[in-house]
């Protein structure tokens, strides 16, 4: 029994923690659905292919990834997330949550259903 | 007898001393000298710029001479050939009249004093300018302008650099609203795929004329080896015109009513592909609905094109589908409506199911380069000065919408803009209305210019940074995609002839100036060692070198896209017949045709265009080029010039509500009777620009017009009075 | 006539023409040919009336011919013909009197004045000798030159001509003209 | 391309080296049919003979400064290209300035040598030795330079001719055009030169000039006819080029300066001049050769004798400015025939 109620407390304190943690994840989401747009997409770019790309290319072990694996919701709604390898570890190992926002920008603005207006020069 | 018996038998006596001397002289004069003296001879493969196609080429170079510019044949687009242009590259290196220092104003601007300076001189003057305007206005008071150059990406990196948020490019001046109309609709601009199309219409394009480029070459080819029919519609007989198998003089502004007359036969007739259209396309019920108004009788009042050929083209052209293209290319915006004859366009290629077809649309393919990494400056803070987001909120941001942007400027409205940065770009000759231009220019603060040429613009400049030619200088490696995508390399193959420097040096000079050293901290060898990485071969830089083109063997590619569950890089992911994305930023969703703007008694339309030997405005100075056209002429037809009292090669007066030029006339039945052509590229202001100076300049006669959506300029929206001095 | 070992020609599929220049600027880099002056041209007409118009673009250079009114005139041999067929001018011999121009069915010769001599396309003939292709040849865009040896049978001017119909420009003038256009 | 590469220099030269050609001409065989002690003749055959060689020796310096390299004129005597009009023609043309030189020397008299060669400075002694007496072999001279001169003559018509490719010339009677041509205006020349400097002769005592250049500008007429006949039955190329004197630039300057001011009125002229003599008395020729020092009276004399057959005694005299005006109207025509000629020839082509 005892080890039921330490368990119920333990249970609690997870609960409450989850709860908490739900509620700041719930407060991510929301600032980054905001922020998606507002991010520095250039650098951005810069931290993508920095940390993202060092393993998520052809052949390697994460698989290739361009932001047109995903629609802009999908992008918005995996950073809302927050969780890497099969949420498994948090985004934020890798990168700071400012540098995960600028990620999202560039993601978000080159995702697949994103407007592609081309250029002359390429 | 012939004369030649006669002769032989009249001076028979003297045959033999003539043997003596025949033999003597047979032997060549090449083989006399090559035996002489041997000089070293290098055969350097580089890249053209002497228009935007980057077409290959190896250059001949004889002690540190460059003799001859020859086609490079392994770039599997530009193949075996060198146009004309490509072969004068010459003459703009040797060109006497090139920027040979940096240059300083000292008189007032455009009176055409300068001091020649150092480079540190020149630098410091520039950025103490840029700064001084920085701290006044803040960094949205720069403008930077640019167009598509190798090393325009240090340019465009300064201006973010620097927190501008202004830079503006040459799209919509040029195919803004093709690149958007194909976007919308496909998520991509696709290729085409002309050389094994079976039947070919364009409007819109004159692309045997105006342009030189891969594309006309397949065209050719497909035309006359492989027989497909090529239906061309233009209110000019145009050299196309003479190659094409059908030329309809269409009333200008029209073509969209030709298109949707088209849509409207081939699906009352039920002649679309109707798997394409249920597996790829979205909206058809909408479009079917829409273009049940659009009858042929309808058009062929609207275009001049009769009803009976329209039905004819329609069905044939289905017919050939998927080697079908209503052909897209490279070209400006013509009217208001522009953007939306350009779906129109796309719309019809999509019905008919020729995406990612031999001989249809093919989406491009492309190979991959690496990229220097370096962390990136911060986003500037002020919104853009055309205020894009409220006017053209598809168009594409970094390119801007030029006269949009002029407007404001000149209003200083949203925020005022008093310094202006120009890399490889003419805005005095290229944007219509050029005394607004050149008013845009006087109310700078500081203007400079970045050029190989004394433009028109660099005339008004406060300082001119005089770049190395293309042929001069080692610039960044260039992906061109396409249905056989190639990489390109291009090398210096003379030394710098005078006190110039690479966009990139300049770039870096001015960085250092202003304090933005760390996002310039590398070398153009790093640049390129970066970018070639990803290449499949071992020394990839020196394959580079070698060959001066990479091309992956395996293309061309077809039908990569097609499979059902490809999603198309649109909103809803499929090929949009009837566009979200037009709907939801207020735009009609469908092409809808408005009747074009009717003539005026009395006047004419402006048309404008231009000769494949010179690249807009920027060659027309070329002694080899301009000696096929020393000078413009106004096409007028010889029934209102016989009116008009204008005989051929008589001097004329053009006026339009902006301006007006004198130019001679060139009265020839190969125009319509209610319009006027002038080339582009004539009636130069800069003393320096001598051969160009003759003739009259459209850009004073263009009145400021843009398309709706993408906000490329209008250039056919400009009436004219034609009148006999 | 005489048996040559090769015999150069050139083939002009002007349908292909679209008066683009290449081929004169190519030349002129090619060759130093001045300013105001030639070796090869583009020929246009315009025929029909609007809005029925037709215009035909035919590029124009030396024909090479084989009895080469031109080299017969010249009183000095400075005009001669190569054994491969190509006609050319050396101009250390040529004493600038122009009876060659004036002999030339074609008008395909022009007077140098500042070197006080006659020049005229000699297919590239330096380049012949290294294995190249004439300038204008290579140069092309639409391809509208064929070049080569034509008896060599599996050439592809060879075989274009045993294909393809052809036209020859003035024949009546009796010199064996050497380009080939092709109908 | 198309330029008109042979111009005015050329024109007078190929007018020039005619017009030497045909004094040459008139001399020679003036010389060879002349009486021993017909003075008149002798005087026409010397006129001629000292005449003959400065057109065209002139000629041939406008010839040679119409090269691209003057300086290179000598290697057209490098070679001897027999297909090559021009080849031949240098090559006559140094043979006909020799031979005329020296036909000329050996009408040069005694006296002027002899001034000549005494007053040469000591250096230049050794040059007596050119002092020879060249006269007796005047006849031979001229036998041998007949040929030379007609071919000078013919050859500046064949240089033209010989190209296939203008087709206002390709056709052999331009090369007897321009030979008749030649001999006409050679004639006239003397004609000129007699009618304007002899004070010592009465005019009629040149009437084989006149009976000459007759002869030469009928042959002309009757080359014209022909050549447009011909031109017309020809090849449309030929039709074509015909259409540049018959509807074109050379219309006026073809039809009235050449036909009827450079022929058919100097021709007139010499015919009116002449016939009279004709007419009169048969008896009259052999004594017409006779000199007859006093200018005026002798001649008067003769025909009072016979001035019942004879016509009115003034239209026996020779008029000097008749002689002069026809001389002048035929050389102008010599000049126009080469002018258009040249011009209208060079603008011809096949089509």
């Amino acid at each position: 029994m005892k080890s039921f109620r330490k368990l119920g407390k333990n249970l609690g304190v997870l609960a409450v923690a989850s709860l908490v943690f739900a509620g700041l994840l719930a407060l991510v989401p929301l600032s980054t659905s905001r922020a998606g747009q507002k991010g520095n997409e250039a650098k951005g770019k810069f931290y993508f292919k920095q940390t993202c790309k060092s393993c998520h290319i052809k052949g390697e072990k994460g698989g290739e990834v361009t932001p047109l694996n995903k629609t802009q919701a999908q992008w918005q709604s995996y950073f809302a997330k927050g969780k890497h390898m099969k949420g498994t570890e948090p985004l934020t190992k890798y990168m700071t949550p400012e540098q995960l926002n600028d990620a999202l920008t560039f993601l978000y603005n080159h995702a697949v259903d994103s407007p592609q207006p081309e250029t002359c020069g390429k | 007898m012939n004369r030649r018996g006669f002769l032989k038998m009249a001076t028979g006596g003297a045959v033999g001393a003539a043997l003596l001397q025949t033999e003597a002289c047979r032997v060549p004069l090449q083989q006399q000298k090559a035996a002489k003296d041997v000089v070293p001879r290098l055969e350097i493969p580089t890249t053209c710029d002497m228009c935007v196609n980057k077409c290959s080429m190896i250059a001949i170079v004889e002690k540190g001479v460059l003799k001859k510019l020859n086609p490079n044949p392994e770039n599997p687009k530009s193949k075996g050939m060198l146009c004309a242009r490509g072969n004068a590259g010459i003459q703009q290196l040797y060109d006497t009249a090139r920027i040979k220092h940096p240059m300083i104003r000292t008189g007032e601007r455009g009176e055409g004093k300068w001091k020649v300076v150092g480079w540190d001189e020149a630098l410091d003057f520039a950025a103490q300018k840029l700064s001084a305007i920085k701290e006044k206005y803040g960094p949205q008071g720069t403008l930077w302008s640019s167009s598509a150059s190798f090393q325009e990406v240090f340019f465009r990196n300064l201006s973010q650099a620097f927190g501008s948020p202004n830079s503006v490019r040459h799209p919509t001046l040029c195919l803004a609203s093709v690149n958007l109309a194909y976007s919308v609709t496909f998520g991509t601009v696709p290729s085409f795929d002309v050389q094994n199309a079976r039947y070919i219409i364009m409007s819109g394009a004159n692309r045997l004329e105006s342009f030189i480029t891969p594309d006309t070459m397949d065209l050719i080819d497909s035309t006359t080896e492989r027989k497909a029919r090529l239906i061309y519609l233009d209110p000019r007989f145009t050299k196309t015109a003479a190659k094409a198998d059908e030329w309809y003089p269409i009333k200008p502004g029209t073509d969209l009513a030709f298109i949707l007359a088209m849509l409207n036969v081939i699906i009352s007739e039920n002649r679309y592909n109707k798997e394409f259209v249920s597996t790829y396309c979205s909206g058809f019920e909408q479009l079917a609905e829409h273009v049940k108004q659009y009858t042929p009788d309808w058009a062929a009042e609207e275009t001049q094109i009769p009803a009976k050929d329209i039905f004819r083209i329609a069905r044939e052209f289905s017919d050939a589908a998927p080697r079908a293209i209503y052909y897209a290319g490279r070209r400006s915006s013509w009217s208001r409506d522009d953007f939306s004859m350009r779906r129109g366009q796309a719309i019809l290629n999509a019905i008919v199911g020729n995406w990612d077809r031999q001989g249809g649309m093919v989406p491009n393919a492309k190979v991959e380069l690496g990229e220097l990494m370096f962390l990136p400056w911060d986003d500037p803070v002020a919104p853009r000065v055309d205020e894009l987001d409220k006017n053209f909120p598809l168009a594409a941001k970094g390119d801007g919408v030029y006269l949009k942007l002029r407007e404001n400027v000149l209003a200083g409205q949203p925020y005022p803009v008093k310094a202006w940065m120009i890399y490889k770009q003419d805005p005095m000759s290229a944007i219509p209305e050029q005394e607004k231009t050149l008013q845009m220019l006087r109310q700078m603060d500081f203007v400079g210019v970045i050029d190989i040429q004394m433009s028109d613009t660099a005339w008004y400049a406060d300082v001119i940074l005089p770049e190395s030619t293309y042929l001069e200088r080692l610039d960044p490696v260039e992906m061109l995609g396409g249905i056989r995508p190639v990489v390109l390399y291009r090398q210096p193959v003379v030394k710098p002839l005078h006190d110039t420097k690479p966009a990139f040096e300049i770039v870096q000079g001015l960085a250092k100036r202003l304090n933005l050293s760390q996002y310039f901290d590398y070398t153009m060898e790093q640049w390129i060692a970066e970018q070639v990485k990803p290449l499949p071969m071992d020394l990839p830089l020196d394959y580079m070198k070698k060959h001066g083109v990479y091309s992956p063997p395996q293309y061309p590619k077809y039908g990569s896209t097609l499979s059902p569950d490809h999603r198309f890089v649109t909103k809803s992911g499929k090929i949009e017949l009837l566009s979200e994305r037009l709907r939801e930023a207020g735009y009609d969703p469908l092409p809808v045709y408005h009747q074009p703007s009717q003539v005026p008694e009395g006047k004419f339309r402006l048309v404008l265009g231009r000769h494949a030997f010179f690249t807009h405005a920027s060659t027309s100075n070329n002694p080899w080029l301009n000696s096929f056209s020393p000078e413009n002429a106004l096409w007028i037809h010889p029934k209102p010039a016989d009116s008009l009292g204008i005989t051929d090669a008589s001097l004329v007066e053009v006026a339009s509500g902006v301006g007006s030029v004198r130019l001679k006339a060139r009265v020839t039945p190969k125009i319509r009777t209610d319009c006027v052509f002038m080339q582009h590229g004539y009636g130069k202001r800069s003393p320096w620009l001598r051969l160009a100076n003759s003739g009259g300049s459209d850009a004073q006669l263009i009145e400021t017009a843009w398309d709706t959506v993408s906000g490329g300029a209008a250039l056919h929206e400009t009436f004219v009075k034609v009148r006999k001095v | 006539m005489a048996m040559r070992t090769k015999r150069y020609a050139l083939a002009i599929d002007a349908k292909k023409c679209i008066d683009c220049k290449a081929c004169v600027v190519a030349c002129r880099a090619e060759n130093g040919v001045p300013l105001g002056k030639s070796r090869n041209w583009i020929n246009e007409e315009l025929r029909g009336d609007w809005p029925k118009l037709m215009e035909v673009f035919e590029p124009e250079q030396c024909h090479h011919c084989e009895a080469p009114a031109c080299v017969r005139v010249c009183p000095t041999g400075a005009s001669y013909q190569r054994a491969d067929g190509v006609v050319a001018v050396n101009p250390s011999e040529c004493v600038g009197c122009r009876y060659c121009m004036i002999a030339c069915p074609y008008d395909a010769r022009f007077f140098r004045e500042d070197l006080g001599v006659v020049e005229k396309c000699d297919l590239c003939a330096h380049r012949l000798d290294r294995g190249e292709l004439p300038a204008c040849v290579e140069t092309c865009p639409s391809k509208v030159r064929i070049f080569g040896d034509l008896n060599d049978p599996t050439s592809e001017i060879h075989q274009i001509l045993e294909k393809r119909q052809y036209r020859l420009k003035k024949r009546e003038a009796g010199t064996g003209p050497q380009i080939y256009y092709l109908l | 391309m198309k330029t008109i590469e042979w111009q005015y220099l050329i024109v007078s030269y190929l007018f020039l080296g005619g017009l030497s050609a045909g004094l040459y001409f008139v001399s020679a065989l003036t010389e060879l049919f002349r009486k021993d002690d017909d003075s008149a003749q002798e005087h026409i055959a010397r006129l001629g003979a000292l005449l003959a060689s400065w057109p065209v020796m002139l000629g041939c310096t406008l010839l040679v400064f119409d090269l691209g390299h003057w300086y290179r004129a000598y290697k057209l005597f490098l070679h001897f290209r027999w297909e090559s009009p021009m080849s031949i023609g240098s090559w006559l043309l140094m043979l006909f300035i020799g031979i005329s030189l020296i036909y000329a020397y050996g009408w040069t008299s005694r006296d002027g040598r002899e001034h000549f060669f005494g007053r040469l400075p000591r250096r230049l002694r050794f040059l007596g030795i050119l002092n020879v007496d060249v006269a007796p072999w005047r006849r031979p001279l001229a036998i041998a330079g007949l040929p030379v001169s007609v071919g000078v003559a013919i050859y500046t018509g064949v240089l033209l001719g010989a190209v296939q490719s203008r087709p206002f010339w390709n056709t052999n009677l331009v090369a007897q055009l321009f030979l008749f041509s030649a001999l006409s205006s050679g004639c006239a020349l003397l004609i000129l030169v007699l009618a304007m400097r002899s004070r010592k002769f009465e005019m009629y005592q040149f009437r084989s000039l006149y009976l000459l250049d007759v002869c030469f500008l009928t042959l002309e007429f009757f080359i014209v006819v022909p050549y447009f006949i011909h031109g017309e039955l020809s090849v449309e190329a030929v039709r074509e080029s015909l259409k540049l004197v018959l509807g074109g630039p050379f219309t006026m300057v073809f039809w009235v300066f050449l036909m009827g001011l450079g022929l058919v009125l100097p021709w007139a002229i010499e015919v009116r001049e002449v016939v009279p003599l004709f007419l009169t008395h048969v008896q009259l020729l052999p004594r017409m050769g006779v000199a007859t020092p006093s200018p005026a009276g002798a001649s008067v004399s003769v025909v009072s004798e016979l001035s019942a057959l004879a016509p009115p005694a003034n239209k026996l005299h020779f008029s000097r400015g008749w002689a002069v005006a026809a001389a002048l109207l035929v050389l102008v025509g010599g000049v126009l025939v080469r002018y258009i000629f040249v011009f209208a020839g060079q603008m011809s082509a096949i089509r």
